[in-house]
């Protein structure tokens, strides 16, 4: 279904968007509008459910979508006093969007670059995520504490991620395998011992542990673990390149959001999956 | 946290229960994109594969020879992208592109129809063509013989003959059509494989969310089969005739 | 039976053609200087010869000595590689439409009988009366089944093509080109899949339709048959019109030796 | 950051220079596991495809029909199931599963050509089995007479014919592998596909990074098609023959 | 020439063939209430005939008359409705590697020639001696081109079906089969797209083959040529043997009134 089968749901978001003179997307309740593009398949950030339950919210396509990223999404809405509209759309289609102007921005837990900086204008974090590994729970590596005792380890990543850029760290001991596309693949993978083990972000590491309880989290203590800058694991929200006005925006909004807020937030996502309750 | 399936099946039903929802408008969407990309492409590409099995002759004259000659041009071009290029790109440059490009904004339902069509247009002319070859010659000098011209020919004669030869390929193309509506996420369109992917990326557990669609995807295929072997069986006719009485025949 | 008159053909062919009926009466069809090349292989060498209104022409010839192939060039489905065919004195121009045009009026039955694989035998004889000339449903109907009923298919209307014997096959295609009521017709070996009966039937139906003045041309190896049924015979030997008279003459008294040789066992027989 | 490029060329060119090693690598992994699995696939596939052309009649004897039978059956799931489900499970299955069920450990790029050569065959065995019902009875009919048996039947007349009808087919086939085998990362094949999601992702430039994607596609396939065409020419000989000379003849 | 023996063929193709043929010298192939049935038309009814070794059989009859479908079931190319074929006194067993020797003793020349398309003149011959009978390669191009040769297709052998014209594919299709050097021919109308001389010689190569016992059965239209070369004369109608008699009795006298009908363009001819 298109846009418009939305306005029947009545949702806040649901009503027809239309192009006013101004060049600004309203509805009819006169708000503007904030078109969010987000993949749904990357809990705990973002996932699709049957209904409108844990405050999940109708997407144009008429599917109800939750997790971190829409409750990020719903709160700037708000503070914005605008009606949200959330686009599903695949990973490749989300900067698509942008550029061309079908949304706005994306809320994907897209990380920052400077590479990406060239392409879009990202706002400043609006989470932070420290890097995991994830093992077999009864593995041999069920009870590692420091990175190096990986020894004789094989641990993957996806490409093109920090997460698998951090494994150039232990090649001296341990095996860097070739890169996978999904976590899902990831845990697969472990689950038929085809890896031991493989790096990612501390959320997906829980949301992972939720559906798949064999699995253990290796959570580094300070110092134990791969060191990387806070840029590197922080995550942003991409607009069109040129459109300071709506970054500015979104800046303001997340500059009231304190990192208590953000994790009991991710707390209240990763709480809110289907299967957990 | 009590719920947690723990076996394979259990996972199943779990997903199942979580999407099915998800998984019937998924269904849904994947076949209107892929049955009408099929029809409308098959028709495409019969009529592509039928420019392209025109041979211009050297002693046709200048004119015919542009007016065959552009089309058969244009038919090649359009082949040659469709066929050698990744069906994302197309979606890409067709859905984002016309609006970026020329300010039309394409639904994405309707995008994906389009892209489906011309895909399946390409590559069926291929088909048509090399099924339109394999005619015995002997059937096109009989109708030329009789003064027929190339279309009257191409419908009464060459395509019957053409459609039962390459029916097993239209059945290949549909199932094929079937499983390409996921580069189409791309598009903002939510096919089957989409919803597959989302279950996977949410629960992580790819094996079930990928055996579900692998179900429905195998119904479909069969059911499809089934269909087209009917019309095969329709098309071929009854094996026996009739032999009037000399009297009563008129 | 309302058989078309050539000046109402001529008018939907060529408007050279339509001018030339008036003041030329010369031959329907005239071959010149005929030449066809397969590669290096030179099948025709040289051909002419005329065809008036009601002639039948009866070629001759040892196997692979070019029968098939001239007949083909005169319908257009071979190129010659030089020479001419003047339909009515006039070469035809090469458009499509004309050929079609062209090729509705000069029928032919093939060696191979060529009948449509996927239709019924009645649905092959209405092809080219109703699909192509457009006549009628009712009229074309008619006809065929006359046509067929002449030839003894009427009862196999409804068969197709491969539930035939071969020479059922050959009598669905003599009726599928009489069906189209053509000013000319080529014949290639249009007996040879037939009983004595069946030729017999053949036969009277040619001899009829040739006083009613259709021009016909036919490729036999039957020389009872060439001498029957012929106003005049060409024998044809490796890519050369060697002899080209009247059967009487041909036959009783053939001017030179290759025809001679060819005809021995014939005449002994 | 001062070298940004700012057009679609400027970027294309930036990529390729940022990535080129990449693509390199990338396209020799398609090209390998995609040529590998079209070509042993198209094998498989015409063994399949026989398999199934076979009729078995009412009048055989017992061991015959069984013998017969029980490939017929075996070659019926095989097709029915590659050719129903989606290669990505297709490669969970014999990736992942192996691996879990039986203990095998199994190379990815050993892995990804199977997966390609198994979806290839049941494809080209629908093919293959179209081409062979369409050729002239006449033909089989005229083996037979000699007391020819199926095998060198097969081989001598049948194949060589239903080759040239399905050649346009076996293009096709194989242009869809080298794009099919983007769903080969799910078992760490990092192929083109692959290589361009994530020069992609890097710097957002989706068009940009699948244009040169689907360039290198567009040649791939050109000269595929090129080749082919040598081939389909090679097989059809000479249009021109020799007549020897009587005497010399012998 | 080393035509095979019966005995060494027993050998080969079944073993209560090979006890056969010592207590027993009867037909060759006997034809015992062969029914056949298309559907619902009945196309050969209550045929039984034997062949003995050496004979040559014309079956002459109408077209449609189901001569075709009779061989095509002697060459178990149809399945009959009922009724038996058989082979030196005993049936076939339906496995398909002894009718396929079977089939490599009883040749056949169709009506349609069904020459293999992808292959030249001279590998159609070589199929069937070099491939299928597995002699030897030098022995095969001796033994195809030594037929070859006698139909006059020797300079051909380069050439591909495509390219011959009616009469040489069928020449080719004779030789095709002699060169299997059989035991018992099949042909179905093997002149029909020759010219006279061609069939002269075809005649002479058929009447020498049945002198060193070569069994052949014939379909054909050409009255003289049946009265000519056979042994015994078959008159089919409408899927019955109407008559079967030497061929001076058939002609000259014919029983039956249907004969009599049949024959009389011929005679008169
Ligand atoms: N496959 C088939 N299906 C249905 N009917 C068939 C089939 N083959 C042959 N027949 C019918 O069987 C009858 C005998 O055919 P057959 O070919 O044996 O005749 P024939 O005596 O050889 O005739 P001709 O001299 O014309 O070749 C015909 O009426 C024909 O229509
Ligand atoms: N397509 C072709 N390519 C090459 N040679 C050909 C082709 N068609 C015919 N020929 C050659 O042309 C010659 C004449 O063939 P044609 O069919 O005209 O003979 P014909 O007189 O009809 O013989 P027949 O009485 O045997 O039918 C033959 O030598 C044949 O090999
Ligand atoms: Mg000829
Ligand atoms: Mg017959």
């Amino acid at each position: 279904g298109g846009s418009g089968d939305t306005a029947s749901a009545g949702a806040s978001t649901g009503e027809t968007a239309s192009v006013t003179e101004a060049g600004a997307t309203t509805t009819a309740s006169g708000k503007e509008v904030l078109r969010v593009a987000m993949s749904a398949d990357y809990a705990p950030f973002d996932w699709l459910q049957e209904d409108d339950s844990n405050g999940a919210v109708m997407t144009s396509n008429g599917s109800y979508m939750n997790g971190y990223d829409v409750l990020v999404a719903k709160y700037i809405a708000e503070k914005l006093d605008m009606d949200l509209e959330i686009t599903q759309i695949d990973w490749d289609g989300l900067i698509l969007s942008i550029q061309s102007g079908k949304v706005d921005c994306a809320i994907a837990g897209m990380s920052i670059t400077s590479e990406r900086s060239q392409s879009v204008d990202f706002s400043d974090p609006y989470y932070n995520a420290n890097i995991v590994a994830v093992v077999a729970a009864d593995g041999p590596y069920a009870d590692v504490v420091n990175v190096t005792d990986f020894e004789g380890a094989t641990l993957t990543s996806i490409l093109n991620t920090v997460w698998y850029d951090v494994l150039d760290k232990i090649t001296d001991y341990a095996t860097k395998d070739a890169a996978l596309d999904t976590f899902a693949s990831m845990v697969a993978a472990v689950h038929a011992g085809k890896i031991d083990g493989f790096t990612c972000d501390m959320p997906s590491a829980k949301s992972i542990l939720v559906s798949n309880p064999d699995l253990k989290i290796i959570d580094f203590e300070g110092g134990t673990g791969f060191e990387v800058s806070n840029e590197e694991t922080d995550l942003g929200i991409p607009c069109q390149k040129g459109n300071t006005e709506l970054v500015d925006k979104i800046n303001e909004v997340l500059a009231g959001l304190s990192k208590e807020d953000r994790d009991a937030m991710m707390d209240q996502a990763v709480a809110s999956q289907p299967v957990s309750n | 946290m009590t719920n947690t399936p723990t076996t394979f099946f259990g996972w199943i039903i779990f997903l199942i229960q979580q999407y099915h929802g998800y998984y019937l408008q998924g269904l849904l969407t994947t076949l209107e994109t892929s049955l009408a990309g099929t029809i409308c492409g098959c028709f495409l590409g019969f009529l592509v594969g039928i420019i392209q099995a025109t041979d211009i002759r050297a002693q046709d004259n200048m004119i015919k020879k542009i007016l065959l000659g552009i089309p058969w041009v244009i038919a090649k071009i359009y082949v040659t992208i469709f066929r050698g290029t990744p069906m994302i790109v197309q979606a890409m440059v067709i859905y984002y592109g016309s609006s970026t490009v020329f300010g039309i904004d394409l639904k994405p339902f309707n995008a994906a129809i389009f892209i489906i069509l011309l895909n399946t247009g390409a590559y069926m002319s291929e088909t048509v063509r090399g099924g339109i070859n394999s005619i015995d010659v002997g059937q096109i000098e009989g109708a030329k013989a009789l003064g027929m011209g190339y279309v009257p020919m191409m419908i009464y004669i060459i395509l019957p003959q053409t459609f039962k030869i390459i029916a097993p390929q239209i059945g290949n193309t549909f199932v094929a059509n079937i499983k390409d509506t996921s580069v189409l996420n791309v598009i903002a369109v939510t096919e089957l494989f989409y919803i597959t992917k989302v279950a996977a990326g949410t629960y992580f557990r790819m094996f079930e969310a990928y055996t579900i669609t692998a179900l429905i995807y195998l119904t479909l295929t069969l059911l499809f089969n089934g269909l087209l072997k009917l019309i095969e069986k329709y098309m071929a006719g009854k094996e026996s005739y009739e032999v009037l009485n000399p009297a009563a025949a008129k | 039976m309302a058989r078309q008159s050539i000046f109402k053909f001529n008018e939907r062919v060529t408007t050279e053609a339509k001018d030339a009926t008036y003041e030329f009466r010369g031959p329907v069809i005239s071959v010149r200087n005929l030449e066809k090349k397969f590669g290096e292989h030179e099948v025709l060498k040289d051909i002419s010869f005329d065809l008036f209104e009601g002639d039948v022409v009866c070629i001759i010839g040892s196997s692979g000595s070019g029968k098939s192939t001239l007949l083909r060039c005169i319908n257009h489905l071979e190129t010659p590689t030089s020479g001419q065919i003047l339909y009515h004195g006039y070469p035809l121009t090469k458009d499509a439409q004309t050929i079609n045009r062209f090729r509705s009026q000069v029928g032919m039955v093939f060696q191979q009988f060529n009948l449509f694989n996927n239709m019924t035998v009645f649905d092959n004889c209405m092809a080219g009366v109703h699909k192509v000339k457009k006549r009628s449903k009712e009229y074309s109907t008619e006809i065929c089944m006359k046509y067929l009923e002449k030839v003894g298919m009427a009862p196999y209307v409804k068969a197709k093509p491969h539930q035939l014997s071969g020479g059922m096959k050959q009598r669905v295609a003599i009726a599928r080109a009489l069906a189209m009521e053509p000013e000319v017709l080529l014949f290639d070996e249009p007996t040879s899949a037939l009983d004595p009966e069946m030729v017999g039937e053949v036969l009277s139906v040619m001899k009829q339709l040739a006083n009613e003045g259709l021009t016909m041309v036919i490729v036999t190896h039957e020389m009872a048959f060439a001498r029957d049924v012929s106003t005049r015979t060409i024998f044809m030997d490796k890519g050369y019109i060697v002899e080209d008279a009247p059967p009487q003459e041909l036959f009783n008294n053939p001017k030179e030796a290759r025809t001679r040789e060819f005809l021995s066992r014939f005449m002994q027989g």
